[in-house]
């Protein structure tokens, strides 16, 4: 599996890399550059509405992206959005504007990235909507009761699947069914969560999920929406343009019913071309013997941390992604990721883009390690030690 | 008269894709051209980049198509489905499927948009014959 | 140049590709697909905020980019967005929202493409604004006593630099100045006029120019809008998330204050780091000597379409770009496109996303053949010849 | 004391990037630390991912800095520029350019955020210093 990631090749400061920034993004396989390398050495062409050969190429190319996802995910509407941000920003323009009013409710979490807070903060300011964060509690996880009660009203439930910051998985089987049972429709903010389990969209339930494809092997630019169809039904257009629209005219203008209706201008050909090769590449992936493996890395990686005197954000449950998020009593975080750098390793420090959550841990930032496929347990051993060799030295 | 099994075979001996459009072309003469006058909403074909129309009928029995288009092209695509329904029941074309398309390669030498529409125009056709029946 | 296109030596249809859809999309220099594929192979990482090599390497890559089009074009301000349409809708939510009243008037043209129309109509209808469109006139031109008139209460003037159904080149010297005098800000459409002309922003006077890297040998999914100093201080957030932010509460977020401000979630990093390899390579061209050499071509074809019986509908003056759309007076568009297509030509047919344009022209569509640095003199004349056999054929 | 010539040919010497970041390490001692109590708003230095920083003061024509960080990298840089202004007047002050961090390989071997907050550092020193001129 490693020979098919080229970049593992590499080397960092004179050290083999060990790339260990897997929830900012994961690196591509060899068929996933060579598809995208393909496209544009032989097919490269607009889209739609074309007759020549390399347009109808394109087109198919760009049509497969979106027949795989729905496949994969047995989704009923697929919008390709520029990523995971882009296509909340979409729930929140398109489905937003048009079904929520005053004095309406939309639920969200403190667990969330800000790409699943900000498009509510300025909804909220635009309509006068109200917003209501779940807390997280000790134990890392949503205090359900309130959210429970936090429903009465609510419109709208925004909840980040696996967080991105703690691994945490939340129960969303059990999110949707009461958000459901309450009239609330839910979009599902899954881009940690989508690399690392298979999802069936239309079994869970969720009205909206949302992922980017850079997360999970795919290329830079490109992520989805993933749509229920009576959600579907009732989103407006976002973004005008060409491809979206069915007719224009100077007295006005009607639009496509299907998805292009959400695809203004020009679509990410290329894009949607490598994103598919990496999809069907993932297919050869035992995705739940991966995610044990990972996950057992990631608890003993927590528990040596532990040992070495940090402290570790996560709890790694069975359901939890091989996320380690730690802090050095004293050790400034920057520091310690210059310094691992310096040995090759590529670790993430700073809010992670959760700032609400680690206000709620009372941190400004912490240290992650996060494990993809390619990860080997030398990798996280050697990290270990050589972890400890800076901790001797510097600290 | 050609059957289409004869059409597929015909197609299938023909390399230059030029060929290959110039017997589709010519195929346009085999449909019982639908008057523009009729040509409206409910006989629009959707999907077509071009006006496409179609009238379905049932006469003693058999499958009757009328059609007409603003491209030969789709045209002739018409005529290959009106040849492939020619002299049967309902019943019969309700087993047809749309892919002597691709095996005459007709569908390989149009484009994915003309391909969609060909396929809407195969199920709007058999939608026709079934409401029909 | 040729050899410097890999999808040149393709065969279509068992001929030579011979591709006059570059209005469309224009096809990638190897250095261009090199660069992304390095860029995969070597580098990848998410960008900003990060402390690892690799994120290092992301991150300039990404800002070298930006760095390159604020040289290209002297421009102070440069928003990396996903194309020419994203940008435009940008314009009218960042801007138009924060800056436009019920009543207030925006300037369109009949010449726009639907990108610079649909954004507008759906900003109108949401603040009650007014939209006066400037018709084209029967010399392909905009009637700019009309123009004039329109002025008078007008907050913005949006306007397509070259029109991409005429080729058209718009006196926007002179449209940026009695709109600056009506103090009316003015958006330029330049997705057809960047990829053959040097542009400078700031000397030009414009507010805003949107275009798109794939118009100019550079990636899919990638665009970006200029502003002036004064413009991007009047401009709000549009889509919210990660990295636009300074500071996320569950109380309220602040902004960045650059450009960051509005580009929300992980970029387009590969697709920058291939836009800005094509900027580079796009150096070495002598642009004013293509537009020379491709506006001869476009006369001479123009007329041979002439000859032939076929209506052309553009004029090809010195500032024009070799875009030549033609329709024959039987001869289903369509149908054509195919039979080309059949002997490896590929050209556009349709209504080119400008219905309002067509509308004006009192037709549904043309057949257009567009021409870009690659293109030929011989495959112009092949061109000629192979159409004409074609017609003497079918028609 | 070391001056800034010696330092960036010690620099040079190292080719691990471990070793230099020990260096850089090694020199936030020299730095006049700011006392935490006194960091502000008009004190802070822009850009950078941590916490940084600074005050500058003329005393008998001398560059004087205080400066501190909650990371120890950050005040390696502070200290490096304190050598940098060491014993000079404030007109030789501003003769200074911030490359010599780069001739050092210290800004190769930090991260670009971590690049332009040393910029940012050195740009607020130098401004600061430009006013109090
Ligand atoms: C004049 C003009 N404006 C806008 C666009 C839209 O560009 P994009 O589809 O890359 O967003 C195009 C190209 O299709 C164009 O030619
Ligand atoms: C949980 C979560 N949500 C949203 C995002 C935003 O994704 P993107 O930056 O690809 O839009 C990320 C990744 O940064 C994430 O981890």
């Amino acid at each position: 599996m490693r020979e098919q990631f080229p970049i593992l090749q590499r080397e960092v400061n004179g050290y083999p890399l060990v790339y260990f920034d897997n929830a900012a993004t994961t690196q591509k396989p060899q068929v996933v550059i060579d598809a995208m390398n393909d496209y544009y050495t032989n097919s490269n062409a607009n889209v739609h509405r074309a007759v020549h050969t390399l347009a109808g190429e394109a087109t198919d190319g760009y049509e497969a992206c979106r027949t795989t996802l729905k496949d994969r995910f047995n989704a009923p509407k697929v919008i390709i959005t520029g990523g995971t941000t882009e296509a909340i920003n979409l729930v929140a323009h398109a489905w937003g504007k048009a079904n929520l009013s005053p004095g309406d409710a939309v639920v969200l979490t403190e667990m969330e990235h800000h790409s699943d807070i900000v498009p509510w903060q300025m909804l909220a300011k635009e309509l006068d909507i109200e917003l209501r964060y779940v807390p997280v509690q000790q134990d890392f996880t949503l205090d359900m009761e309130i959210f429970e009660a936090s429903l009465d009203g609510a419109k709208l439930v925004c909840v980040v699947h696996i967080s991105n910051v703690l691994g945490v998985c939340n129960p969303v089987d059990k999110i949707i069914s009461l958000a459901k049972q309450n009239g609330a429709r839910v979009l599902l903010d899954a881009a940690q969560s989508v690399p690392h389990q298979s999802i069936d969209f239309q079994k869970m339930g969720a009205d909206f999920m949302a992922f980017s494809a850079h997360k999970m092997c795919g290329p830079t630019g490109i992520g989805a929406l993933l749509v229920s169809d009576d959600a579907f039904e009732q989103m407006q257009p976002f973004m005008g343009g060409g491809d979206m629209i069915e007719t224009v005219s100077i007295h006005g203008s009607t639009y496509q019913t299907n998805e292009h209706k959400f695809e203004a201008g020009t679509p990410k050909i290329a894009e949607a071309i490598g994103w598919n090769a990496a999809l069907e590449w993932m297919e050869q992936i035992d995705l739940d013997s991966e995610h044990s493996r990972l996950l057992e890395l990631a608890r003993w990686l927590s528990q040596q941390l532990r040992d070495m005197g940090m402290t570790v954000y996560g709890r790694h449950d069975d359901d939890d992604a091989a996320v380690v998020s730690f802090l050095h009593p004293t050790m400034n975080s920057e520091d310690l990721a210059h310094l691992l750098d310096a040995r090759g390793f590529a670790v993430r420090t700073g809010h992670h883009c959760a700032q609400p959550l680690l206000e709620r841990l009372k941190i400004t930032g912490t240290v992650r390690a996060s494990l993809y496929f390619y990860n080997s347990k030398e990798e996280v051993e050697n990290f270990v030690k050589q972890l400890s060799d800076i901790l001797e030295r510097f600290s | 008269m050609i059957t289409l099994t004869e059409l597929i075979e015909e197609f299938q001996d023909v390399d230059d894709k030029m060929e290959r459009l110039e017997m589709v072309f010519e195929l346009s003469e085999e449909v019982d051209f639908l008057e523009t006058e009729h040509w409206n909403e409910l006989t629009r074909v959707r999907g077509c980049q071009s006006e496409a129309h179609v009238v379905v009928s049932i006469e003693n029995d058999l499958v009757k198509l009328k059609a007409g288009a603003d491209s030969k092209l789709v045209q002739g695509l018409m005529g290959i489905l009106t040849i492939a329904l020619r002299g049967i029941s309902p019943s019969e074309a309700m087993e047809l499927t749309p892919d002597f398309a691709s095996e005459m390669g007709v569908l390989n030498s149009l484009s994915p948009s003309r391909s969609n529409g060909f396929r809407n125009m195969f199920d709007k056709v058999m939608n026709e014959i079934q409401n029909k029946m």
